[in-house]
């Protein structure tokens, strides 16, 4: 079924909310007018939730089917997490009511915190980033300070490995450090050697990802760690992969000096259809003065909540990312999350995520082609030489997957291989899914196989809209609604459908 | 354990399949000394639901929350009523629980709302587009310095003394690492500054709020005409987005870039966070923008759809030369807030800014009335500064402790700045009863 | 996409909650063997999330799509009510405390029975009844009491329209009472002469619904009421239109001695795919003194909740209904949304579901076939007629609406008109639905008289599942799983899709 | 009004179209003397959602809440731990606010969960087969004497002294008004009583509860032998299903029909209602069965597909000859059962039962540990019978009073028969913590 845009089923007189009367008509508003208007569009309550509901059934999502999303973990998403968001005591306290008021969700932070540092086995952490990216340029601010502070301003050149995900170079610009891009080794990893070649005393850090972008534990990381630690660097660590290690390996034992976690992926805060996010970086020992303000310390009265540079004590707190104290909301469901699944939980996480993906990697290779040798950590990447020939590309591959039922995977990245298929299941996908999922795979390559190019081409067929011209999109941007002149919104709206 | 569907038996078919004896051999690849032999120390093992919820309400319930209390703190996030329906749809798993739309056929839904969105900031901050959201208001207004600066490539920003000290704190750290030479106001409580007289040819954007973090209003039109006379680019941050339902929009003052703190709409305190930031420009800016963009086009039947576009100058195509590294967006706190002002509406949010306004008219009577108190401020929307005889953050505390939670003392925000001991920041919104106010008029007669 | 059975889904050793350990394994049994085994199935909760919001998606409801859906008004129903519901003060007290500690809970119920008194003019309301037909069970059984306490057994006989819901004659038949059908004038009213035709003295009373099941307001009723009253009977009315009415017209004035008000329908609590639904009774001075344990009464200490008859005072209830005190959950989402109305909004309700039937009937009447001139009430009543010599039935015609995205309206039912399509658009809807529904009906009226059959009897194409062979069903009933002999439940979940 | 999409211009075009001036001109057949010619008096007007929440929320914090204090308050009624998820599940708009699915095409979804509830309950009560759905238990129990009366022809029922009394309450007003013979046994406290002999030829139905009200045990097994030897109907009634979870069904021990109160499983307290009536019974009945049946057949392709069925024994089609009125069931109640019972599963559910047990087993020893007091049963599930050496009524009160739910007393459901003054029924379940036990018995140690 079609659906308007909101602008479009414009009911003027209507209204959502009754509001009462104002206590008075007085203004004081310095002298400036009151607005004329806005030009929202009016509707009552029943069609603006049948209008989001309607929207809503547009969307593929967990709660309906597999996301084979490589390098991004889409997970199950607790509805028990979303519940504890909304206690009100969590949901409904403002970031600068006294600090009396708070305690518990100082508390609340600080648990996190712990849970955070003794999972990764790191002295700190920087709880504000809001998202992934956001704790990449927290942990490189923290690197460009504490360089600073050393009096080597002069290292601005950052290691980043091709296959890192894009954020990782834009981060090091946004910082104002140059990127010097390390290439892979056929293998997928990043060697000791492309590193030492590249070392040198203008290196502020490498940043590398780990599990690896292409789904490999980097077997060189602690050599890596240690020859980037000689040359004077730091060792930023992605922590987009962490699901696969979680309770299994520390960061810290790996000679990481910080690394973003993204709580939206390894600790299950949902996506949202793209946020928000919250992505915490633990810190070294090197880096810890140097994090973000605010902070919750224990205070002689309880917690306490350091927003100044002059209340930090010894610390030297390289600034402050955002607003207020981080996502909140973001953190209750991701310490809900790591108490349900406690210390044997999470080790379980990481097992069985690898165990999904292998199970997957072994189930495919005959049929599609692995682009390296198993095994691989909780993702499996496929390139496109099964589809050489066939015409099919890894869009249209994708794209058959969907009218299968399945999201589909990442494609074209990692940049390394040609043709990537990053295929992720997660651990929250049973075998039964699994092996139905294999099935459809399985399949669609033999139809691409045995030359039945049209049935990818012109996939999907089954969703609400065909495939979209993004071309199009590009050249003329239309970015919003505007009121065609002198048209009735009713024409509209049914012109629409 | 109730969020992992794999029973043993599963693990062994799946070894097997594999052609490993365990699941430890698929970890070959990390370093023998780096291989943690079992769970890690110092954690709880799992708990089930009960024994969570029994955890975490145990934390919820030390807090004092805001609809228990006569309540009035600001300050950058505003306490509004939000209809049981925005919730209920957030909830729905096909919103929660669906991925970035980069796969469109699949994600109309999420598209389609962003696009939505994108209109309404547009018509809210009188500009011509927005983007699809950042973090928060704080982030944004330091990606619209730099999106100034990519504009006009110039190196100077000129900070209002009204801006929110946590957001002038947000573009030192965020622009200052980008070498911008960052010119700070004093805090312009008396609504004084003049900054059409710091403008020069060096200057790439001047950033106001409004109102001001201390409530006050101001006309920008006679700012922007000077700035643009100049090439510099005006900035107007809002944190209080329910004023743009009265206040005159800074797009029809000529600001180049509107910046808003989204929160007031469709999302709750949250101590903070999650929040949205609104993001707006003139077309011509549209390709300096940051952050993820929904446009409309056609699919392969001609039919109109949604897609995110121009990400030609995003991170994950441009890599380091993308115009901000921002990847995850606040897409369920935008889709709050797009939800929660289409059950507003025009009437609906013109008729709840004049309802903040008017309580914020008559708390300041009723302040007024106090021996030894006065307000600040000759004009204000729902959030003004009282000058009190004591010191504001004592005041605050002992009313604290009388469960009145009374604003936000200006000392907290300035600590290193004398002279702003005795100031108040006090909002008020629709959720404020008459007897929350005479609470707070009596609380305070008391203390001070 | 398909979806199997949860019983398919099994997966041997998951499980979807996490318990303690019990604190003793000591067991106290009587001598009772402690059970072997249920034979549920097991699974883990990502699977058992996914599993229900999929079924989820195969239903049409009102966040969807409007329903026309004539004799169950089926309105917007708000969240807020669902919210208030929710809270622990509500939903987290037993019927079995102290009074003293849920005095807010009596009060409540105090607060809703006003509501209903004053709305309909009755003096009281019995609020046990747990559904529509369980109120009609109420009344009739205070009825019986009545005339037991008058010494009047021998009447047992009850007037029921032919044109009355299937519940009237069943309820009177559940007490005992032998139902005589009234038939139907011409214009779809029972006129007195019908009905003091059928007068004696052994009528009990007559259960009359109005307005009635044809959407019209019985003009006569007044002077049906007094007949009745005159001969020594009751009048009960059907209260399931009584949308069409609220805030304009009082049953009281209409001389009513007994009315069942569902609240599901005009108060709006979700039907839920089919319940629970809430029934309260309101009560002429005549029947007050009989209604049914237990009841809140205004005490000394507050609110007092009266159990037993011997704590009734002079009154003479007739018994218990319900296992507790009511539907609670539903009185809680009744006064927020009467309270959201007031007594303004109510009377609008009644206006704008009257409004908006009369103009779908006025829309219409040319190309479908309108059983009665208007105006109507809140229903639209139409029949077959227009459908003559083109093969399709009204079912067909109902199946077809499917496909065009609208549930189908009510069918069959009342009996009085051949072939009736009852169509009831509530007050929840926008005109602009209206003009897209009609516009919808008027094509597909157009398309039967062109001739168009197969598109009608292959309706509906785009649903989850075709038309469904109800005889097959009702021949051999299948009415649960059973496990197949030796067979692995994973190979069934796949056969079945 | 935000319910209401009609506006007045929407309103006089609608007027123009049906040809009259008014609204009221479509009221016409409304009797004069009844036409009201404004809104009803003595109710308020509209109120937005802010006043409404207000309004209730008052209300709600006058009761004290079950999860807020140490409860052990069962008699029909108990207090579980629901996981989020499934009320979630609930508020989907597709479930919450669908209509009975009378056209299957369009409500496959709650046609199948109604298939996989009805399967449940089969395997639950150890019955062939169940309906979905009744009002509660007390309800479906009238119903299942009516049931038993059709299929014998008999008249007379036997109710034990071991059934709840709003049970027996429900069955004497329900089936007494069609006049059967109904004869309710003593209160059986002791758990002494001897149905076995009270059978004849007269009878159609004995109806026993197991765990009886006071919480007793018992096998029916002979029971159910000796009254089909005499062509009578065993109804066993369950008030607290999760006890299937630990006790032999019923089905294992010969009843003909089953009768649950469900609300233990994936409903809250909700101050008694709305609950589940679970309704089972043996193949041969199920024609005689009232309530919807949700059955399996095929769709016109030849896919298996969902439809209620069997609906020539209702209302809407058998009119005056149905085998009951019942119209609408409990069908959101039961998909919370449904969902519930599948998160459990079989591991689930039976750890469950045995936690209920387990402190039950604690909690006796505990209070049997105090002087004066003794625990009247043998054994039980998760409820018992205890005598305390003074009034129970004003000891739960006085206890209440200390913000401890300790109970229900036997006298409240029993005011007229003597002796039992001094009994309280004690339930315990998950939610009960060892300090909660503690601190009944501490509080018993102070009030006795």
């Amino acid at each position: 079924q079609e659906e308007a845009l909101i602008f479009e089923l414009d009911n003027p007189g209507a209204v959502g909310v009754d509001l009462p009367k104002p206590v008075t008509t007085t203004t004081r508003l310095s002298g400036l007018s009151p607005r004329a208007g806005v030009g929202l569009p009016q509707l009552a309550e029943p069609d603006v939730v049948r209008h989001y509901t309607r929207l809503s059934q547009k969307n593929f999502a967990i709660d309906t089917t597999m996301y084979p999303l490589g390098s991004c973990t889409m997970k199950h998403n607790p509805r028990l997490n979303e519940k504890m968001a909304r206690l009100p005591g969590f949901g409904d306290i403002h970031p600068m009511q006294p600090v009396e008021t708070v305690q518990g969700a100082l508390e609340l932070i600080d648990q996190l915190a712990y849970w955070l540092k003794t999972l990764t086995g790191m002295p700190a952490v920087a709880m504000s980033p809001g998202a992934g990216a956001h704790g990449e340029l927290c942990g490189l601010m923290a690197i460009h300070a504490a360089l600073d502070a050393r009096g080597e301003s002069n290292r601005r050149r950052v290691l980043v490995p091709e296959s890192a995900h894009g954020t990782n170079p834009a981060t090091a610009a946004f910082c104002g450090f140059t990127v010097d891009t390390i290439p892979a080794e056929e293998n997928g990893r990043v060697s000791v050697e492309a590193v030492k070649a590249k070392l040198g005393d203008d290196v502020a850090c490498i940043m590398l990802t780990n599990p690896n972008t292409c789904g490999l534990f980097e077997p060189q990381i602690k050599e890596i760690a240690d020859a980037v630690h000689a040359a004077g660097g730091y060792f930023y660590c992605d922590g987009a992969n962490y699901n696969a290690i979680v309770g299994r390996v520390r960061p810290a034992d790996l000679g990481v000096d910080a690394m973003h976690i993204n709580l939206h992926k390894t600790f299950s805060t949902p996506h949202g259809g793209g946020g928000p996010g919250s992505g915490p970086v633990v810190l070294s020992d090197a880096l810890a003065p140097f994090a973000p303000l605010p902070f919750v310390v224990h205070g002689k009265d309880g917690f306490a909540l350091v927003e100044h540079a002059k209340d930090a004590g010894d610390a030297q707190p390289f600034g402050r990312l955002k607003g207020f104290h981080g996502q909140m909301g973001m953190f209750v469901r991701a310490l809900s999350y790591m108490l349900s699944h406690g210390a044997d939980g999470l080790r379980q996480v990481a097992s069985d995520a690898v165990l999904n993906a292998n199970y997957v990697l072994a189930s495919l290779k005959d049929v599609m082609s692995a682009s390296f040798e198993g095994p691989c950590m909780h993702e499996a990447l496929f390139d496109d030489r099964f589809l050489k020939g066939t015409g099919v590309t890894p869009l249209d591959f994708a794209k058959a997957m969907i009218d299968e039922g399945y999201h589909p995977m990442t494609m074209y990245f990692p940049l390394v291989v040609h043709g990537a298929l990053l295929i992720e299941p997660t651990e929250t996908e049973s075998k039964r899914t699994l092996d139905q999922f294999i099935g459809t795979m399985r399949h669609l390559a033999e139809k691409a196989k045995a030359g039945d190019l049209a049935h990818f081409q012109a996939a999907p067929r089954l969703t609400p809209r065909k495939r979209l011209d993004e071309t199009q999109a590009a050249r003329k941007p239309v970015l919003r609604w505007v009121k065609p002149a002198g048209s009735n919104p009713a024409e509209l709206a049914q012109a629409a459908e | 354990m109730r969020y992992l569907p794999l029973t043993d038996a599963d693990r062994s078919s799946m070894l097997a399949t594999i052609g490993v004896d365990s699941v430890d051999a698929l970890f070959r690849d990390v370093p023998d000394h780096a291989k943690l032999p079992g769970k890690i120390a110092g954690l709880p093992d799992h708990m089930g639901e009960l024994a969570v919820e029994r955890h975490l309400s145990r934390l919820a319930a030390k807090n004092v929350t805001a609809s228990s209390v006569p309540f009035f703190v600001g300050a950058g996030a505003y306490k509004h009523h939000v209809p049981a329906s925005v919730d209920q749809m957030l909830l729905r798993g096909e919103f929660l629980t669906s991925y970035t739309p980069y796969q469109p056929e699949v994600t109309q839904g999420t598209l389609q709302y962003l696009f939505e969105f994108q209109t309404q900031v547009a018509l809210l901050t009188g500009m011509d587009v927005a983007n699809a959201s950042m973090y928060d208001g704080a982030t944004g207004t330091a990606e619209a310095v730099l999106m100034a600066a990519r504009v006009n490539k110039r190196n100077k920003v000129i900070l209002s003394g009204g801006l929110h000290p946590h957001y002038r704190e947000v573009v030192e750290t965020t622009c200052g690492i980008m070498g911008m030479d960052i010119r700070a106001q004093a805090p312009d409580w008396k609504n004084a500054e003049d900054l059409s007289a710091l403008l020069d040819a060096e200057t790439s954007s001047v950033v106001v709020q409004t109102p001001s973090l201390f409530g006050h209003l101001r006309d920008f039109t006679a700012l922007c005409d000077a700035a643009h006379a100049k090439g510099v680019m005006v900035i107007v941050v809002v944190t209080e987005v329910v004023s743009l339902g009265l206040l005159p929009s800074p797009g029809s003052m000529g600001a180049d870039i509107v910046v808003c703190e989204g929160q007031s709409i469709g999302n709750g305190l949250n101590f903070g966070g999650p929040y949205v930031g609104l993001f707006a420009t003139r077309d011509k800016f549209v390709r300096q923008m940051p952050g993820r963009l929904c446009g409309q086009t056609v699919d392969a039947d001609g039919k109109r759809g949604f897609v995110l576009t121009l990400s030609t100058r995003e991170q994950h195509i441009r890599r380091e030369k993308a115009t901000s590294n921002i990847c995850t967006n606040s897409g369920l706190c935008a889709l709050a807030f797009t939800i929660h002002l289409s059950l507003l509406g025009e009437q609906g949010l013109v008729g709840l800014a004049r309802i903040n306004h008017a309580n914020a008219v008559t708390l300041a009577d009723k302040l007024s009335s106090i021996k030894g108190v006065s307000v600040v401020n000759d004009g204000f929307f729902n959030e003004f500064t009282v000058k009190l005889p004591k010191k504001a953050a004592k005041v605050v505390s002992k009313l604290a402790a009388n469960d009145i939670l009374a604003g936000v003392p200006v000392s907290r925000l300035y600590p290193d700045v004398e002279g702003l001991e005795d100031l108040l920041l006090v909002a008020t919104t629709e959720i404020n009863s008459v007897e929350d106010m005479d609470a707070l008029v009596r609380g305070l007669e008391e203390v001070l």
